[in-house]
């Protein structure tokens, strides 16, 4: 879909310090998105940045036909973008890229560093209707930031959330890694589930933030025989699969084959086990 | 001749042994090989379409960051990733065959025997309608900058090209020369039915927090708006030299920016970076243009081109 | 060095022959004679000022319009419309004397005995700092675009202006050539000490409603945004192969762009279309160097030319 | 002055096909304006499109510290510039350029084309001022125009308005120069005043509108032997005289010496004697 989306809400998230902001589009878009894809969203109707900002699907109301965005104002874009206002109208592509698979049963661990959240919750609710036990690990800063980006959201769904801090400030002194080793001990000195031995198939794991976590995470997953996927992220220029400017590299699983993926087309969600993270840089 | 306005406007245009239905075309590299962008912009709407650059073999392209924004344009190191020529015959031709449209392959290479191989394997018949030379990639440390900034092997590849070919045969200029119209000149004399122009202006951005170049190639090609007066003078500037017809590119983003390039000489115009922007822009283009030559009372698009002359 | 901030920076730059109290000039031609932008920004702030080009008889300049905005940038096509040198050393020398900074000359000329004549006029003590040599102006159709696209007569025009003034002397080449490299080492050869880039690129616009180029000399040079990934790259690739100081420019409107440019291997950059769309730019662009190298650490300005090689 | 002027009000001036919007600002420009001078707007923070907008002051409040500019919307400058908000602030340079000489007695005739009539209020009211005989010819395309572009402002001043149409349909039939004629035949047939015969020093005119009727109209007072200013436009760069991207050609009139006047700077107003319409083009 391309077209004109009109913009019903468009405010902070949180602390403003944050620069989180939640944009609510009314879009056929919503009709059709899945969890982990993302729109082309175009800031402004001049030249000036030139390209769209591509930006993951957050929320979908398909009643509404609604979908939420969560972008953290950065550059000149999301700066402009942020100037937009409720009423008017933004030029959208979208829904793009392949998203997260479904797990059919077991349990979904979500892993998220930073705002790489944003598109784990529609995930989330989509696992939750279909009765799978879903929880997020997340790192981030501060408290500050995660009540600035989305925390209630999360909270409201009934997820279980655990949360780590560099400083410990708030939720588990570390990085995400850290957490879930810790997580993964406790519950393993409890005795209590999958997450613990070599897991088994019932064990899905989507990663979601910068990359050096999203691998490390990966890796750690994939040790322990989880099903593991990744959302990459690269600069896009067409978002459709025509430039060929976000390729990651992968290795097929069958072949040992090593090829280009583009994360805008093939992407943004990859099998952890097919990415090859430090090819050729 | 600009009295009243017309009712059908002729919208085909001849380029030499090429005729399109229409002058608006897409650039090669910005349009995959044809189906990517088919849900927002009926292909079988447009003049043609240009495929992704191939070469003999398959090439990963350059490491990534490949992309940066700049001043209205955008800088690109590719670095002609393709699947190799093996691979498209077998996977990607069968399904280029089925479009609706006129389908122009790029090929690149980096030595004589590379273009003489990419030249061979399209001909009348195999489902291609015409071969774009790129001379002219500035991505390539070895080969495609050297054809495309030096007259005498510009000729030569070409006139190789045009040997083992029997589609017609379009040579894309570097703008990256001092001397765009000797080139125009020299790709004339190796027996070239086409020019298309320009390829991108070789550029960097560097990030100076990260105090690198945002391209982990370094340089890219700068492509977008901002290079259009560049291009368009180019155009001008070729049009006077040579007599065979020019596609020109680089910077369209409305039906006026078409209109300017075909003023200046261009026969047909080519959408690259304007996709990426409005995958819209190249159906807009062909309604500006044509709606442009109702108004003026122009009753075949051919008609104004070169009229700025 | 980038562990914590600085108190004083040294802003100094050493161009070889030339020092400038800080890196932060403005470019020919956008800064008439020095005066006419004092209203709006304080020119003794800054490290110096470019005149607008002379030739040694006045010029009348080309006919108008003279200008054509374009995206993200501009094309003029001034043609070197001055007042000659006699009537410049009679009239404008004395005013330009008081300038409280670096004053550079900039001359043109359509043969070498107007080179001479113009390096002849500029000595120590004359009231100039520097002679800046603009072999690249594209608007002239006879010589200017000639010495500055051939490396043998750029050399050769350089070691004669050398020859004649004992002022530094600044070669300021064209980005209209094949081998920007090649035309830098020519200069350098011809004994250049300093090396100022880019000059602007040759570009059109077509005004599509009168079907004729707005510039009424046609074509003109591009300026502003647009152009500064190719003046990036060619300071870039320039800094690699020669060993004499190089002032970059093209496009700089912010202290970020100017950042750039020095990171990529300028010694002092210099602002041109930058004035038009504010006046304040050379002066926020050298507090927010400044602020740069106080934030990184980098106690003195030179200590960032290069760093992202 | 280079700064941010805020903007007081912004709309139509009538009927919006025409097109026409006033601007009204404070800034401490008011303090200095001079009738015939201009201010140099930036329409946008960013850099598309990248040159700021030569715009006449067509009115002066200098208690109030606000100038009112009245322009057309041309092209995506001014429509650019016409999406500005009250309250929002605009970059302003100004005042620029050499505006027009006000006589010291005698009569002052304005003449107009088009919406060259804008920078000629300011003038008229100082003209007024001082008591001298001041009115307005003023030529357009028909009466929405002349009401959509400020002829009221005229009318409350009390100024003597003489209008002229091409298809006659308010006015004189005709241009502004038949118009002139028309009524200066009739000033002599009622044996009224200066505009009669060889007309004394005692008749200044100023001439602002398209160049062809800048300059017939321009020949024709100066045969006359009036003393005549006329505003010209052109293509600006930098609006202080340091681009000379804006030209016009003069002839000295002592020394015969043909040279160039900076628009910006040397003008926008000069004597009609001096320049030389057609040079070079
Ligand atoms: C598939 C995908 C989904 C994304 N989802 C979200 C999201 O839900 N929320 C969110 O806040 N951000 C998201 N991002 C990142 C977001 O696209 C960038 O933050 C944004 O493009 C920055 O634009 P800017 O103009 O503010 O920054 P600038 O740095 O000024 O942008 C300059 C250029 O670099 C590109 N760019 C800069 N940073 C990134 C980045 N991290 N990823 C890709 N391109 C980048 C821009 O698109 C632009 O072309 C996503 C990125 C991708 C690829
Ligand atoms: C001294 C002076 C005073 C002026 N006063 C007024 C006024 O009071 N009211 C009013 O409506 N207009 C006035 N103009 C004309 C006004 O500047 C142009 O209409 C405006 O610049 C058009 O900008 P645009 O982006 O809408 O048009 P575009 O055509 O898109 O502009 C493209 C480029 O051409 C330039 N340009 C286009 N038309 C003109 C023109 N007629 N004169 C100068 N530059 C032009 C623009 O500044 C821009 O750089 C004045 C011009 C000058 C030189
Ligand atoms: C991402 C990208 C990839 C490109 N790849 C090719 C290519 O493979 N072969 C080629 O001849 N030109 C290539 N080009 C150049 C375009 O075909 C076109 O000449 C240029 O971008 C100017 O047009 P534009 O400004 O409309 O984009 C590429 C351009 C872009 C932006
Ligand atoms: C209106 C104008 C006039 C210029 N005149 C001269 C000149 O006389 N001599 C010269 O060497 N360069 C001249 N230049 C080129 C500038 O000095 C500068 O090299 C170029 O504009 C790139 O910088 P910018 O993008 O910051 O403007 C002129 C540029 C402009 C825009
Ligand atoms: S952004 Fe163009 S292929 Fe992914
Ligand atoms: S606009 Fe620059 S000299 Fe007049």
């Amino acid at each position: 879909m391309l077209g004109k989306a009109q913009i019903i809400a468009h405010d902070f998230v949180g602390d403003p310090l944050y620069k989180i902001r939640r944009l609510v589009l009314r879009t056929e878009i919503a009709r059709e998105a899945q969890p982990g894809q993302f729109v082309h969203v175009q800031v402004t109707k001049g030249i000036d940045p030139l390209l769209r900002r591509p930006i993951s699907i957050a929320d979908i109301q398909r009643e509404a036909q609604e979908i939420t965005l969560l972008y953290r104002i950065k550059g000149r874009g999301t700066e402009i973008l942020s100037e937009a206002k409720v009423g008017e109208e933004l030029s959208l592509m979208g829904p793009l890229g392949r998203g997260f698979t479904l797990p059919t049963q077991g349990e979904l661990i979500l892993v998220a560093g930073g705002i790489g959240v944003f598109p784990l919750l529609p995930l989330a609710k989509a696992a939750q209707e279909k009765s799978l036990a879903v929880s997020l690990y997340w790192g981030g800063e501060n408290e500050g930031f995660f009540t600035s980006s989305g925390l209630e959201l999360w909270q409201e769904a009934g997820i279980p959330v655990f949360l780590s801090t560099m400083d410990g400030s708030i939720g588990e002194k570390g990085n995400v890694l850290d957490l879930i080793q810790k997580q993964v001990e406790s519950r393993v000195n409890h005795g209590k589930d999958a997450v613990a031995g070599a897991c088994s198939d019932d064990l899905s794991v989507a990663v979601c933030g910068p990359q050096v976590m999203t691998q490390v995470v990966s890796d750690y997953f994939l040790l322990k025989g989880a099903s593991v996927e990744v959302s990459l992220e690269e600069r896009m220029g067409c978002a459709v699969g025509a430039c060929l400017g976000c390729v990651c590299t992968l290795r097929d699983e069958v072949s040992g084959r090593i090829y280009r993926g583009k994360v805008c087309k093939d992407g943004p969600v990859f099998k952890g086990k097919e990415v090859l993270w430090d090819y050729e840089q | 001749m600009n009295s009243n306005s017309v009712e059908n406007i002729d919208m085909r245009v001849n380029l030499g042994p090429l005729t399109l239905k229409n002058p608006v075309l897409t650039c090669s590299g910005t349009y995959g090989f044809g189906d990517e962008y088919a849900p927002y912009c009926p292909v079988e709407k447009l003049g043609g379409i240009t495929l992704k650059g191939l070469t003999p073999e398959p090439r990963l392209g350059n490491p990534l960051p490949r992309l940066a924004e700049t001043p209205a344009g955008m800088l690109n190191s590719v670095g002609l990733e393709n699947p190799g020529l093996e691979e498209f015959l077998q996977s990607y031709l069968p399904k280029v065959r089925e479009l609706p449209t006129t389908v122009i392959a790029n090929i690149s290479g980096f030595s004589l025997r590379d273009y003489e191989i990419m030249a061979n394997a399209f001909q009348a018949g195999s489902g291609i309608d015409a071969i774009e030379v790129n001379i002219s990639c500035p991505n390539v440390k070895h080969g495609g900058m050297h054809f495309g900034t030096h007259p005498e092997s510009a000729q030569e590849v070409i006139a190789l090209v045009k040997a083992k070919t029997n589609l017609p045969v379009i040579a894309k200029l570097s703008p990256n020369v001092t001397n765009i119209v000797q080139m125009a000149k020299a790709v004339e004399q190796g027996g070239a039915d086409i020019i298309s122009m320009i390829n991108t202006l070789l550029g960097m951005s560097i990030d100076i927090e990260r105090r690198q170049p945002i391209l982990a190639n370094k340089v890219g090609g700068l492509s977008g708006p901002a290079i259009r007066p560049v291009a368009v003078r180019m155009v001008w500037q070729v049009t006077q030299a040579v007599n065979i017809p020019i596609i020109g590119m680089g910077g369209i983003l409305t039906w006026q920016d078409a209109v300017e390039f075909m003023l200046a000489g261009a026969k047909a115009v080519s959408i690259g970076t304007g996709n990426f922007v409005n995958p819209l822009a190249p159906l807009e283009v062909l309604e500006g243009i044509e709606e442009y030559c109702r108004r003026h009372g122009f009753a075949s698009v051919s008609d104004i081109v070169g009229l700025a002359h």
